[in-house]
């Protein structure tokens, strides 16, 4: 398999299974630089879970990752220092921690990658403390999400809030392929169009995106190539177009409540 | 923690002027504890009777206490408290590990000091020794001892059951090697720390060196206790012998099964036939309400006391560290409390270990869970 | 007969920090906390027992089960008193509230050296009878108690927390507190049965083993750190985890003193739990969710 | 400002207590004690109140910093500075090579291996005599010269509290840092630091080695001031002392630490209480202070603080 | 999407009885007041939507309203005073919340999670067991713990937990929010089944999305406080949203 040069992820043949319930089966997935990539698929479709391994958050069962034609694999950290970011389906955030400070950890990210680094950061932390150009960069990037008072404990946030705190903290990761788990959810107008603006400044700089969402119109409005995952393998992949008119989004997605039964005595 | 006897002990009676302070370290809430508190207040006692006959040079003895709990850490800021605080005498009823810390600010301070039970000669070795001293009979005697007893008794394979405690250690270090020395063979070593649960695993491996006789150098307390029980159970038919402290731990006794004392020879100290021992008992039974019986660590706080009397007296004066200190390493020929009837403690210039031969020593034979009647194989002659 | 008598009192041993880490567990279950002041729970019930049989004349039997319910006053009250209100008080963090129990620990020590002596005490012996020998082994009365009562207590337990509601409450609590508030379950009821319960078992563990090598003030600590160590080694995932953890860490202490020699001990029984937790970095029985 | 309040207030303070000490040989000792307390409280700052990993072999690292003062000094006739740096350089090490043993290990599974390896450790110095000197540990380690430099107790004394005050200036501007805050971070969502690109037992490591840098320091200066050490010096015991310090202090800023530590030496050496109930009283305190103020005394302080110049400007306006 | 649109016409006018009612309610986290005097109304057979921006201070209405959040201002169920009354009585009583974000217990199973409700409301095994046939997936991973559930599973039990009760009021914070179009559907068409026997719906949300067409009435709450009330219909509290907005 030699991908295109344009290519920037490329996932072949994953697999996932726990115990009996086999979430991702076979998956082969491509970001071209530029491109996003919609991911929708009904509840339990495996989704998070493919998510969670390109990611190393989990680790795979079978199959072969690379970002820009290099080997991807090792720990999360490791994937994410070759340039993978993501947010969490459900936000993951320190809530002792201010809205700043949270963010500050995706700033930080980038000179604590290595153990050298990390004593470097040790030295420069005790003498220089806290430097303003970091302040400075995770403050922008709360703004850009409309964030306010961002001295506040994330304790003290909405889920609401604390999604676009999530999609800060990896923004200002400058990440090449950002994995968004249901950015949108529970966000409001303002969040929607704030986390859309994110999006297409990764396809804008020519990086690129997998865009998990339930919200069909808004992936599709957003994306440039939706993929459907259906009991963890896709079941089609195309334009937005192609794919909202196909016969698989509408049989696994909008009805068709009768073929999802007995869909987990299947998977076992 | 710490504290301080404020006023001169026995104010009553005591001669009025500048009082001579005996500095205590004790460990009042520690692991040393249960033996460290009946230590001090034998000193205490001792002050007071000392203070009602006129206290020494005619002044007054105040004894002011402090606890390092044996933390070693602690040990030597609560040393400087009491050095701060006017102590021309050092008393450390504390654990050995928390006195050795201690031992080179006595010894910076020229302020001669005891360490009434403690065995572990290191704390009187070089470097920075020549302030502290030892009352209770030192390791090498007991080595002596016990080598002298298994040889009369006809026992050559011994085996040693040891607490896992640094105090201990310092201990076998001497102990061992001067029984084997003797032409004993100790056959097996078995340790366990002095929390553990269980020593069934070292006792069976004990029983399969086939030893004539398991000698117990421990600190008494939970692990003798456990360790006889178990040796009664599984392998009763070797004799046990142990060091000092289990003849006074009656709380040990009664922890262990009935009858599992029954024939553990250990080395005890006090014995009816020497009267001063009687003395010390009647006139600590009249001071103290509480008082049940008479123990070795009683005697040895009480006659460390009386050892800093006499040498202040013979130096003529407490404030001249080095001269008290001087005059410790003469007193040749004192008559303790403890020990056989014509036992006497002699220091030097180059022994500051004032035992003085076997005698302070009495091999005692449990009856029941009772320490009995002295063991008859065997006895240190004078 | 050597390994048969070495594993009867490793057996012994094993049920005891069982039963310690078996409290543990509840605790951990029912409000999310290690309870350290565990070990100081299991050292009051026999001391309290035996002051009273010294001091007061009072009988075997009625004392040891004072001092059992002594054990659960303690276990009850370090949560009404103190864990409740530092944890209000401190939110996520769950420090205070760990270092807090570690005070109590040691309070509960001090407390215990004053009223109790600071010597070694007896435990009392429930079922006075001579040791059973057969075939070289011997086994002692305490030994059938300690066996038959611990036993029954993770039978029961283990029963009563998966298959009573009381016992699925006692989990929701500890697993998600605030959920459980927002639901309207009764979580400070819930807590309080909890850290009850395990009072009730460290009491017993602590008057059943006491009789074999006794207890004294600091005792406490250690019995905290085994039954602790028992807990981890069997792992948090099951209310059987405590019961193999607790054997399985007896076992290697007593047949690594056996086979490699006492000396050794502690670097063995280092070695031996740094290569079981690299294999099994969280225990034996685990119950992991996703993040 | 508000940055310099503890730098400068730690400084009068530390100034403070040295002048009280200086000519009293028990005053000196507290502040001996103080400061060791303190480098070890610092020392497990970073792990334990930053990171959230309870590390147990702090009597290790105290350890090794003393008896590398001891030995260098003692056996192989070192002077001071170069012990300093190499029992550093040692506690640091055996810290990685631990942390890295116990990699995988988090929370109170760490705790349970960490203990069992500080127990090791104290039968091995019991057990290699040579290098140790087993159960009599070092003694008498003389002073040494720096050069022409003459070194005194006090000056070792003094060297010690103003290293107390570095370290925890240092150690505050750390935890805002972006060590400080990944650190904070990991505590509670690994998940999401790991993702950010961190790696968290890196991070750990690194804090573990830091701790143990500034805990061998503490041991040293001990060593050096008390002229000996021994197995029985540093026992796991004070490490449960030492996790009290922070919280007592407050966790908020590494003076948190020191004033724990403080407070420690007050209530179990300094103060007279009747029944030698130290330990008791100790452990009340703490607990007294646990329930009211979960912040520690000196978030209680600042927490004071600004209630009363919020009153203050609320009055001016 | 068509059938909801069906759906909407034939929906029926408000005007049941008010079963639940807030007056007054206001909610203080230390300084700061999430939600400030709002008071609405809920009818028996009724959508009731309650919409307005993150942070407007929604689910700490709800969360109020259910007691689960200390807070001050009349509550009215049935006529009867709730406010003081703890969860569980109020649970009993016929009140039921779908909170927002994850508040199941991850370590107990998808039935143990269901019992644990069904146990607090005195309700029958027979009810879990109804409520987990609801949700085919449900179904059939009963015995898996919670909190391996994907986001979208743990929601179908959250929603399967307040239904127990066979509740009257449904307080639902984000109902829709990680679930898939299709399940959305057929579960706001349970919605207006329980409305047709007499059940009131608060539907919580932060945009109307595709509950517009089911909702009869609504409120907007912006900053703590309502910017409009009692809005008949989902197109025209759409409008009054963007109004409260500032967005024409
Ligand atoms: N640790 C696990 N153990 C068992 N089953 C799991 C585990 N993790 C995930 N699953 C199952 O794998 C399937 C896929 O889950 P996943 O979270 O990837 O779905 P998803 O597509 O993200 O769904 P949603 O849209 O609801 O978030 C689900 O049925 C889930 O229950
Ligand atoms: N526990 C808390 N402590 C302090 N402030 C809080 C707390 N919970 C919520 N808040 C604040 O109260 C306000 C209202 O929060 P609430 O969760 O009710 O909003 P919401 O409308 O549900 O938002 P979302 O749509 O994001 O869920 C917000 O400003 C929030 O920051
Ligand atoms: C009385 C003895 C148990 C004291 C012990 N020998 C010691 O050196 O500390
Ligand atoms: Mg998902
Ligand atoms: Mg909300």
């Amino acid at each position: 398999m030699n991908p295109p040069a344009d290519v920037l992820l490329a996932a072949a043949d994953l697999t996932k299974s726990y115990g009996g319930v086999q979430a991702v089966r076979g998956v082969n997935l491509e970001v071209r630089s530029g491109e996003v990539v919609g991911l929708v698929g009904p509840n339990g479709a495996g989704k998070t879970t493919l998510v969670d391994i390109i990611t190393g958050t989990q680790s795979a069962d079978g199959g072969r990752l690379t970002l820009a034609g290099r080997r991807l694999n090792g720990s999360a950290a490791r994937r994410a220092r070759a340039g993978l970011g993501r947010t969490f389906q459900h936000p993951l955030l320190a809530l002792d921690l201010t809205v700043t400070e949270n963010i500050l950890v995706g700033v930080a990210a980038r000179k604590l990658g290595t153990p050298w680094g990390m004593v470097a950061a040790v030295f420069d932390g005790m003498v220089r403390g806290v430097v303003a150009a970091d302040v400075h960069r995770a403050v922008a990037a709360a703004h850009v999400m409309g964030l306010e008072r961002l001295d506040r404990p994330c304790a003290d946030l909405t889920l609401g809030e604390q999604r676009l705190v999530e999609v800060a903290r990896v923004l200002v990761q400058e990440p090449r392929v950002v994995l968004f788990d249901e950015p949108f959810a529970g966000a409001d107008a303002n969040g929607v169009a704030g986390i859309s603006a994110v999006v297409e400044k990764v396809r804008d700089e020519g990086r690129g995106a997998i865009l998990v969402d339930h919200n069909v119109d808004l992936v599709s409005s957003l994306a440039d190539r939706v993929v459907v995952l259906d009991q963890g393998s896709v079941g089609f992949s195309g334009t937005p177009d192609e794919c909202l008119a196909s016969e698989e989004m509408q049989r696994i997605y909008f009805v068709g409540e009768v073929s999802r039964e007995g869909v987990y005595e299947q998977r076992g | 923690a710490c504290s301080s006897g404020g006023a001169p002990s026995g104010a009553g009676s005591a001669p009025p002027g500048e009082p001579i302070v005996f500095g205590v370290q004790q460990d009042a809430n520690g692991p040393s504890s249960s033996y460290s508190v009946i230590t001090t207040q034998a000193i205490k006692d001792a002050a007071t009777r000392i203070n009602s006959q006129g206290g020494i040079l005619g002044r007054p003895v105040e004894v002011k206490v402090a606890s390092d709990d044996s933390d070693p850490t602690r040990a030597p800021a609560v040393t400087r408290q009491l050095l701060e605080g006017g102590a021309d005498v050092m008393f450390f009823t504390t654990s050995a590990g928390a006195a050795i810390q201690s031992k080179p600010l006595v010894y910076e301070a020229h302020v001669p000091s005891f360490a009434p039970t403690t065995f572990s000669t290191n704390l009187i070795a070089a470097p920075q020794g020549d302030y502290s001293f030892l009352i209770a009979n030192g390791t090498p005697d007991v080595a002596k001892l016990y080598a002298d007893a298994f040889k009369a008794a006809g026992i050559t394979r011994i085996a040693v059951f040891s607490d896992a405690s640094p105090t201990i250690a310092a201990i076998n270090k001497v102990l061992i090697p001067g029984i084997t020395g003797a032409g004993i063979e100790v056959v097996s070593t078995e340790q366990a720390p002095a929390d553990a649960g269980d020593v069934s695993a070292q006792v069976q491996r004990i029983a399969s060196a086939r030893p004539q006789a398991i000698l117990l150098s421990t600190l008494g307390g939970p692990i003798e206790a456990l360790f006889h029980n178990t040796a009664y159970l599984q392998t009763p038919e070797i004799p046990r012998f142990s060091l000092a402290s289990i003849g006074n731990q009656p709380d040990v006794w009664d922890q262990v099964q009935p009858d599992a004392l029954n024939g553990v020879v250990f080395i005890a100290s006090l014995t009816d036939k020497n009267p001063r021992t009687a003395d010390l008992g009647e006139y600590l039974k009249g001071e103290r309400s509480d008082f049940t019986r008479l123990t070795a660590y009683d005697a040895q706080g009480y006659d460390a006391a009386y050892l800093a009397k006499t040498a202040i007296e013979k130096a003529g004066s407490p404030d001249d560290g080095t001269a008290v200190a001087k005059a410790i390493e003469g007193i040749t020929d004192y008559q303790p409390h403890f020990g056989q009837a014509g036992y006497t403690l002699r220091f030097g210039a180059d022994d500051h270990d004032g035992s003085n031969g076997p005698c302070g020593m009495i091999l005692t034979e449990f009856t029941g869970n009772e320490p009995g009647e002295p063991w008859s194989r065997y006895q240190p002659s004078c | 007969m050597p390994l048969a008598n070495i594993a009867v009192s490793a057996i012994e041993l094993g049920l005891f920090y069982a039963l310690l880490a078996l409290a543990f567990l509840l605790v951990l279950e029912g409000s999310a906390f290690f309870n350290f002041g565990i070990g100081p729970c299991a050292m009051f019930a026999p001391l309290f027992a035996t002051w009273l049989v010294r001091s007061g004349d009072v009988p075997v039997i009625p004392a040891i089960l004072a001092g059992i319910l002594g054990a659960v006053v303690l276990s009850v009250l370090t949560e009404v008193l103190v864990i409740r209100s530092v944890e209000r008080k401190s939110g996520t963090d769950p420090l205070p509230a760990l270092v807090a129990v570690v005070a109590v620990l040691f309070i509960i020590e001090q407390l215990a050296g004053l009223i109790f002596g600071r010597a070694l005490t007896p435990g009392q012996h429930v079922w006075r009878h001579a040791p059973f020998r057969f075939a070289g082994i011997v086994v002692t009365p305490a030994q059938v108690l300690l066996t038959v009562v611990t036993l029954a207590t993770f039978v029961l337990v283990a029963t009563w927390a998966r298959r009573s509601s009381t016992g699925r409450l006692l989990r929701a609590v500890g697993d998600h507190q605030s959920a459980a508030r927002l639901l309207g379950l009764p979580v400070a009821r819930v807590r309080l049965l909890a850290f009850g319960i395990a009072g009730l078992i460290a009491g017993i563990a602590g008057v059943l083993f006491a009789p074999k090598a006794g207890v004294h003030f600091q005792t406490g600590l250690t019995w905290s750190l085994w039954g602790f160590l028992a807990l981890v080694v069997g792992g948090t995932g099951s209310f059987w985890g405590p019961l193999a953890g607790g054997l399985l860490l007896a076992f290697a202490q007593t047949f690594a003193s056996y086979w490699f020699g006492s000396a050794a001990t502690d670097y063995l029984t280092l070695a031996v739990a740094l290569a079981f937790f690299v294999a099994r970095p969280t225990g034996l029985f685990t119950r992991t969710v996703r993040v | 400002m508000r940055g310099l309040v503890g730098p400068v207030v730690g400084a009068l303070a530390c100034g403070a207590v040295l002048a009280w000490s200086a000519g009293s040989g028990y005053a000196e000792g507290l502040v001996a004690l103080g400061a060791t307390y303190s480098l070890l409280a610092l020392g497990m700052w970073v792990p334990f109140v930053l990171g959230g990993s309870l590390s147990m072999a702090y009597s290790v690292y105290l350890a090794v910093g003393g008896y590398v003062v001891g030995f260098g000094i003692l056996e192989l006739g070192w002077p001071l500075l170069p012990c300093l740096l190499v029992g550093i350089v040692i506690a640091v090490l055996v810290a990685v090579a631990l942390g890295a043993a116990t990699r995988r290990l988090s929370g109170f599974y760490l705790a349970a291996v960490t203990l069992l390896a500080a127990a090791a450790f104290e039968a091995w110095l019991l057990d290699a005599t040579g290098l140790t000197g087993g159960s009599t540990g070092l003694r008498g380690i003389p002073l040494t010269a720096i050069g022409s430099l003459e070194i005194t107790r006090w000056g070792l004394l003094v060297t010690a509290v103003v290293l107390t005050w570095v370290v925890a200036v240092l150690f505050d501007r750390l935890r805002s840092s972006n060590f400080g805050v990944a650190l904070r971070a990991q505590r509670h969502v690994p998940a999401a630091v790991q993702a950010s690109g961190i790696g968290t037992q890196a991070l750990s490591l690194v804090g573990q080695g830091l701790g143990a840098a500034v805990a061998a320091l503490g041991g040293a200066f001990f060593a050096a001031i008390n002229s000996g050490v021994g197995p029985e010096t540093f026992t796991p015991n004070l490490v449960f002392l030492a996790i009290f310090m922070p919280l007592i202090g407050g966790v908020r800023t590494a003076w948190g630490a020191v004033l724990g530590a403080a407070l420690v030496v007050v209530l179990t050496v300094y103060v007279h209480l009747p029944g030698d109930a130290g330990s008791l009283v100790l452990s009340l305190a703490a607990l007294v202070i646990l329930l009211l103020w979960p912040n520690g005394l000196l978030g209680q302080l600042r927490a004071g603080v600004d209630r009363l110049s919020n009153t203050l400007r609320g009055g001016a306006s | 999407m068509s059938s909801a649109d069906d759906r909407a016409a034939t929906i029926a006018p408000v005007g049941g009885a008010t079963v639940f009612s807030v007056d007054g309610l206001r909610v203080v986290y230390g300084k700061a007041t999430a939600v400030r005097d709002v008071s609405l109304e809920l009818t028996g057979g009724a959508v009731t939507a309650l919409v307005g921006p993150n942070g407007a201070g929604k689910s700490s209405a709800l969360l109020a309203m259910y007691g689960s959040v200390p807070a001050t201002g009349r509550v009215l169920l049935d006529g009867r005073p709730v406010d003081g009354a703890p969860v569980r009585a109020r649970a009993r009583a016929g009140l039921a919340l779908v909170p927002q974000g994850r508040q199941l217990f991850p370590r107990l199973t998808v039935r143990e999670n269901l019992q644990i409700m069904a146990d607090l409301l005195g309700v029958g095994p027979e009810r879990v067991d109804a409520e987990i046939e609801r949700f085919p997936i449900l179904a059939t991973r009963s015995r898996a713990l919670a909190g391996v559930l994907s986001g979208g599973e743990q929601q179908m039990l959250a929603v399967a937990r307040a239904l127990l009760g066979r509740p009257r009021v449904l307080l639902l914070d984000e109902l829709v929010t990680g679930l898939a179009p299709v399940v959305v559907n057929s579960l706001l068409e349970t919605m207006v089944d329980l409305t047709r026997e007499g059940v009131a719906v608060l539907l919580a949300m932060p945009s109307l999305g595709a509950a517009g067409p089911v909702v009869d009435r609504g409120y907007v709450l912006v900053r703590g406080e309502l910017a409009a009330a009692d809005v008949r219909g989902g197109a025209a509290l759409d409008d009054a949203y963007r109004a409260a907005l500032g967005m024409g």
